[in-house]
């Protein structure tokens, strides 16, 4: 079997509390991540999926090398990240970029989006190939926005064209892998949808390696190809997405199933019955 | 008889570029003991909807139309009118129940000013227990001693218990509850939408839930109204409105939901015409509020 | 004892001894030699050098800031043998101009200093709260706009400058007070009455001014609080919900700033005291650093520092003591 | 607006001090025994302080020195010594609070520690015991350091919060998945939007210099005689206030209406930008 493109192993991350320790005392310490480990194969989408305070958030951090281990490797195409000096992370980072969870926070309020989608490519001491208009208008008409307004500023724009921009900027560099967190819980359900699609679609077109980190299971389940589930900084299931879905094996899978709430299937249905009728009509 | 009826709520707001409809012409029927959703995106006026019904809309705001519980009108009432109501014969539950709870104070004592300023002449001793009792009926253990705790002590979805224990204290008629489950997580929402189902069995309290999740008002609900840009663009019965939406913005809404139980298609994402007519008045005004 | 506490005390006694250190040094470097000047017109060498053994001057400046710091705490002797003087703990050493302990005359001219600081605080605080609550009320109305004016003016005036004025107008031209001189109040409670009032009204001014415009922005930041429209969604009447909901977050962040601008003020209101000729810790500073009488001045801004760190952990205890959130969380 | 206005007028009169005296025709160093009576110990002749045609804003009691020359000197005193250590405060300020709120840790323990030592020091009584100390010669530039070294921690107490509560963005954290460095992410993603803060904090802290510098010449440690200031010019005239109240008020008025006037130019710019920011 070939390598995966992203293996995490045995990655334990613990932060001080807060209030704890002195000068002479060690703090206390909270073991947010805890012994977890995952494998990405290439064009795949990977979701962890749990609740808040599950530790999938700092997982994904510890994976983009956004924070450091306390044991554990992250490797990409079978080299060791974790330690990687200053030089060789640049590398690691056109390669690997994150989309965040909530579009204005994760765009600087006073860089229009020309600046906002090249800088990556200054921070790693690149060329913009194309010069740098050219290349904005290029990767915002990628990710569907309008290429004319490559010099407004984030808060000129919605939500979801926000969070395309961001989704610019990821790709900016051209990375094989994008770790998305949250990436779509904080925008309203048709927003939603169209940027579900166009991460969906920027896959297909592209062969992009998605880590995706949720609490949504429903958003979970149109994009993932495989799901782990994290409770308490563990990974306690993980596996094929319609597996884990249809045929759940840990009680806390279960559980959190069994909490989402649905539109009852059987009103789904009618109203799709209903719909083709009515375009039936009126065809 | 209904228990709450709206008819033509206007919300205005003064704008530089002119006046701006938070909520327009909006009319609401919802019968004694019954649930009814109001659904919308961010912007649709939906939480604006649940202040003007309580006269809390912002002081620059100005309300029209009529809001009647039973058989009083509350739209001109004075304030220390409209104060009898509030809390008394109609409770509400925010969205964020940590920034909606004063962290200066205990627990006890937020439910008990609630039901004391309704009940004059109750001695500290009976609000107390009033308070503990309120608390255990949302099933928080240890009720006598976590009555003493402030806010900061509970967790996100016992802090919500909390402030549905306080709006409970003084049994209502009516209770508000605009995205009561939002900020919580997944499991947490699902006890409280439980809670609130056995409360609406257990005392026959109406209930108006105000969400952006369909998926919400679909399993609590009877009744949804569907907003978008301040207007109403759908109502109905709940089986209805999902199963034979008329208008296209319901439809288009409907199909982005993204299903936990549905073979994987392409999201049919709502486009900006979706709406038709209704969404162009705001749209002119640079959007809703 | 909480161990936050301990740290702050620990950490509070550090930077009174670095302010200590950095006086010492700034004087060690730059006055001029103090035998010398203690001794005076008909001196001789031998004198001198008397003066230098007697006060360890001849020491290098490690051991001389050494017996100083330890003679705060323990007490020190000068000179030897028969001349030998006792110098009790807490000592700061002699005045080179009185040859007074400068303990002694501490304690002689902080009643006088504190006199001012409080009576200025309890002006300030009536002035700034009530000007600040009233302005947040009346938010937007003429009498906000006003009150905001008043407040930018009385901010912009230097003490000084106000002094003189009030002396100039109430003084000498209307012959409302009289010339400040130093009465006790067991002995005449209206002229002690009239001594003080032109002082606390210059001290007030400023910090009335500042703590209105910080009232009022806490508690307009306070009411936009979602705990508020929930107590108004509850049924409560304004007035309660004002007193209850609002007032209080807003004027806890108060009480901190309260307690380090009091303890500032308590180690004398040196421009004030001097422009009035008032007796306090103020003025000796200001007379002292006219007379170079270093050990005076060493005393003084110790004092200063001192009270600016008890007040510093007092505002913190009784932070603890009015958030419940810090409360708990210590 | 008025503020503004009096703010270009002080600016303008000090850059043309030179010009001004010129055209009115007394140096502020000149005595002009004929504007005083010596029988009234050196009282100025005529009223409202001497004021006449010779001299604009009347005379010093006792010597007899143009006031409006020296006003006029004074102001240049005033702003270069409250502007420049705007200046200085601004850059120490900034720079140490940016670097003590994102890089934290030690670092900040460490500025955070000087802060507090600096803020809990009797700066006034140090200020004046230095500065009598030290050695007469260029005093302006002494003045400047001594109150620059004070006035910092104030800035950059506000800057470092600001920039802790910046660094927890995302925005922050999506340029170090970028690959920026922690000065380029301190530089280019945060200091941008530090600016309106900057702005406002460095237009209040001109008033603050101003009235500093006034006090500290009034006191006698600052700008020494007969180099004219407003504070000093205050000073002097304490002993003669009683006769002649005229002297007291042109420095007087001159200097309170330039702290106001950046005092209010800075209430107007904070709320133009809290407004900007929606807060």
């Amino acid at each position: 079997m070939s390598t995966p493109l992203l293996r995490a192993t045995n990655l334990v991350k613990e932060f001080p509390v807060l209030g704890t320790g002195g000068l002479l005392r060690r703090p206390d310490t909270f073991r947010a991540v805890d012994d977890v480990s995952f494998e990405i194969s290439a064009g795949d989408t990977l979701a962890l999926v749990g609740e808040s305070g599950s530790g999938k958030s700092t997982t994904a951090r510890l994976a983009a090398r956004l924070l450091d281990v306390t044991s554990g490797t992250v490797e990409l195409d079978g080299e060791d990240v974790t330690r990687l000096g200053r030089a060789d992370l640049r590398r690691f980072r056109s390669e690997v970029q994150v989309v965040f969870q909530d579009p204005y926070s994760s765009l600087n309020p006073r860089h229009t989006v020309e600046r906002i989608v090249t800088a990556p490519l200054l921070y790693q001491q690149r060329s913009i190939p194309g010069g740098a208009r050219a290349f904005t208008r290029a990767l915002m008409e990628r990710v569907g926005l309008d290429p004319d307004h490559s010099e407004k500023y984030p808060a000129q724009f919605s939500g979801g064209q926000a969070q395309r921009i961001g989704i610019a900027r990821a790709l900016a560099v051209g990375p094989r892998v994008v770790v998305c967190d949250e990436a779509v819980s904080a925008l309203d359900v048709s927003v939603q949808a169209q940027v579900i699609n166009l991460l969906r679609e920027l896959q297909r077109e592209e062969g992009l390696t998605y880590l995706f980190i949720a609490h949504d299971l429903a958003v979970v389940r149109q994009i993932a190809t495989r799901v782990a589930v994290m409770t308490q900084g563990r990974i306690v299931e993980e596996g094929e997405r319609d597996a884990v879905f249809d045929a759940p094996q840990h009680e806390y899978t279960r559980k959190l199933l069994d909490a989402v709430p649905r539109i009852r299937p059987e009103w789904e249905r009618e109203r799709r019955r209903n719909a083709a009728l009515a375009a039936g009509a009126t065809a | 008889m209904t228990l709450l009826q709206v008819r033509d709520l206007t919300v205005t707001f003064p704008t530089p570029r002119g006046p701006l409809d938070a909520v327009r012409s909006l009319d609401l029927d919802l019968e004694p003991g019954g649930a009814l959703g109001i659904v919308g995106e961010s912007g649709s006026g939906k939480s604006m909807t649940s202040l003007a019904i309580m006269g809390l809309q912002p002081r620059a705001a100005q309300r029209t139309g009529s809001v009647r519980l039973h058989d009083q009108e509350l739209v001109g009432l004075s304030e220390a009118e409209l104060r009898r109501v509030r809390g008394d014969r109609i409770a509400m539950v925010f969205q964020d129940p940590l920034s909606s709870l004063n962290p200066y104070y205990t627990v006890g004592l937020q439910i008990e000013e609630a039901y004391r300023a309704h009940r004059p002449g109750t001695t500290r001793r009976v609000a107390r227990r009033v308070a503990v009792e309120a608390l255990e009926r949302v099933h928080i253990r240890d009720a006598a001693r976590r009555v003493d705790h402030y806010p900061h002590q509970f967790s996100g979805g016992m802090r919500q218990r909390v402030m549905i224990a306080m709006a409970l204290s003084t049994e209502p008629e009516l209770l508000i509850a605009d995205e009561p489950t939002t900020a919580l997580d997944v499991t947490v929402q699902a006890q409280i939408l439980d809670l609130l189902q056995e409360i609406r069995r257990e005392t026959g309290t109406g209930l108006v839930l105000i969400t952006h999740d369909l998926a919400v008002v679909s399993e609590v609900t009877d009744h949804i109204v569907v907003m978008k840009d301040g207007v109403c663009v759908e109502r109905g019965p709940v089986e209805q409105i999902f199963t034979d939406p008329r208008h296209a913005y319901t439809q288009a809404l409907l199909d982005a939901v993204p299903r936990i139980d549905d073979e994987i298609g392409e999201l049919r994402a709502v486009t900006p015409g979706a709406a038709g007519d209704v969404g162009q008045r705001n749209e002119q005004n640079g959007g809703a509020a | 004892m909480p161990r936050f506490l301990i740290t702050r005390v620990a950490s509070g006694l550090g930077v009174l001894l670095l302010v200590c250190l950095f006086t010492y040094l700034i004087f060690f470097a730059l006055s001029p030699d103090p035998a010398v000047q203690i001794c005076g017109k008909n001196c001789t060498p031998e004198v001198i050098d008397q003066i230098r053994g007697n006060l360890g001057l001849d020491q290098p400046f490690w051991t001389q800031f050494f017996h100083f710091v330890v003679g705060i705490f323990a007490g020190r002797t000068y000179g030897e043998g028969a001349g030998a003087v006792e110098c009790a703990a807490p000592c700061l050493g002699y005045s080179f101009q009185s040859s007074q302990a400068v303990w002694d005359m501490i304690i002689q001219r902080l009643p006088v200093s504190a006199t001012i600081a409080v009576g200025a605080a309890v002006l300030w605080l009536l002035a700034g709260l009530a000007g600040g609550l009233l302005s947040a009320v009346k938010e937007g109305t003429f009498l906000d706009r006003f009150t905001t004016g008043l407040t930018l003016t009385s901010m912009s005036i230097p003490n000084y400058v106000l002094a003189l004025v009030l002396q100039y107008v109430l003084v000498v031209k209307l012959q409302w007070l009289p010339f400040p001189q130093a009465v006790a109040f067991a002995d005449d409670p209206g002229q002690w009455f009239a001594n003080f009032v032109m002082p606390w009204i210059v001290l007030a001014v400023g910090y009335a001014a500042a703590y209105t415009r910080l009232t009022r922005a806490n508690v307009l930041d306070v009411l936009r609080e979602n705990y508020v429209r929930t107590a108004y969604a509850k049924g409560l009447a304004q007035p309660l919900v004002w007193r209850r909901h609002a007032l209080r977050p807003a004027l806890t962040p108060i009480v901190t700033i309260f307690g380090m601008d009091f303890a500032g003020l308590l180690g004398g209101a040196l421009i004030t005291e001097t422009v009035f000729g008032i007796n306090g810790v103020g003025k000796m500073a200001a007379d002292s650093i006219a007379r170079n009488d270093q050990p005076v001045i060493m005393g003084v801004t110790l004092l200063a520092g001192f009270l600016v760190v008890v007040g510093n952990i007092v505002v913190d205890v009784v932070y603890t003591a009015i958030d419940p959130r810090v409360r708990v969380n210590a | 607006m008025l503020g503004l206005g009096y703010i270009v007028l002080v600016t303008l009169v000090a850059i043309l001090a030179p010009v001004l005296t010129a055209i009115s025709g007394w140096t502020p160093y000149e005595f002009d025994q004929t504007a005083i009576d010596p029988n009234l110990g050196g009282m100025p002749i005529g009223p409202w302080g001497g004021v006449s045609a010779e001299h604009w804003f009347g005379v010093e009691p006792g010597s007899g020195r143009d006031i409006f020359a020296r006003i006029v000197y004074g102001a240049r005193v005033s702003m270069s010594i409250a502007l420049s250590a705007t200046a200085l405060t601004t850059v120490l300020g900034v720079s140490l609070g940016l670097v003590a709120g994102y890089f934290g840790g030690r670092v900040d323990l460490v500025i955070s520690r000087v802060m507090d030592f600096l803020m809990a020091f009797p700066a006034l009584i140090f200020m004046i015991a230095v500065l009598s100390a030290l050695p007469a010669g260029n005093r302006s530039t002494l003045l400047v350091v001594v109150i620059s070294v004070f006035g910092w921690p104030y800035l950059a107490r506000i800057v470092r919060g600001q920039t802790m509560s910046l660094a927890q963005r995302e925005f922050v954290e999506a340029a170090r998945a970028a690959g920026a460095s922690g000065t380029r992410i301190v530089f280019r993603e945060i200091l941008p939007n530090l600016r309106s803060t900057i702005i406002v904090m460095a237009t209040l802290a001109v008033p603050g210099y101003v009235g500093t510098e006034a006090g500290l010449s009034f006191l006698g440690v600052g700008v020494v005689p007969p180099e004219p200031s407003w504070g000093q010019m205050i000073a002097a005239s304490v002993k003669w206030y009683a006769v002649d109240p005229a002297y007291f008020v042109f420095p007087g008025v001159c200097l309170f209406l330039l702290v106001l006037s950046f005092t209010v130019l800075g209430d107007r710019l904070r709320a133009v930008v809290d407004a900007q920011e929606g807060r």
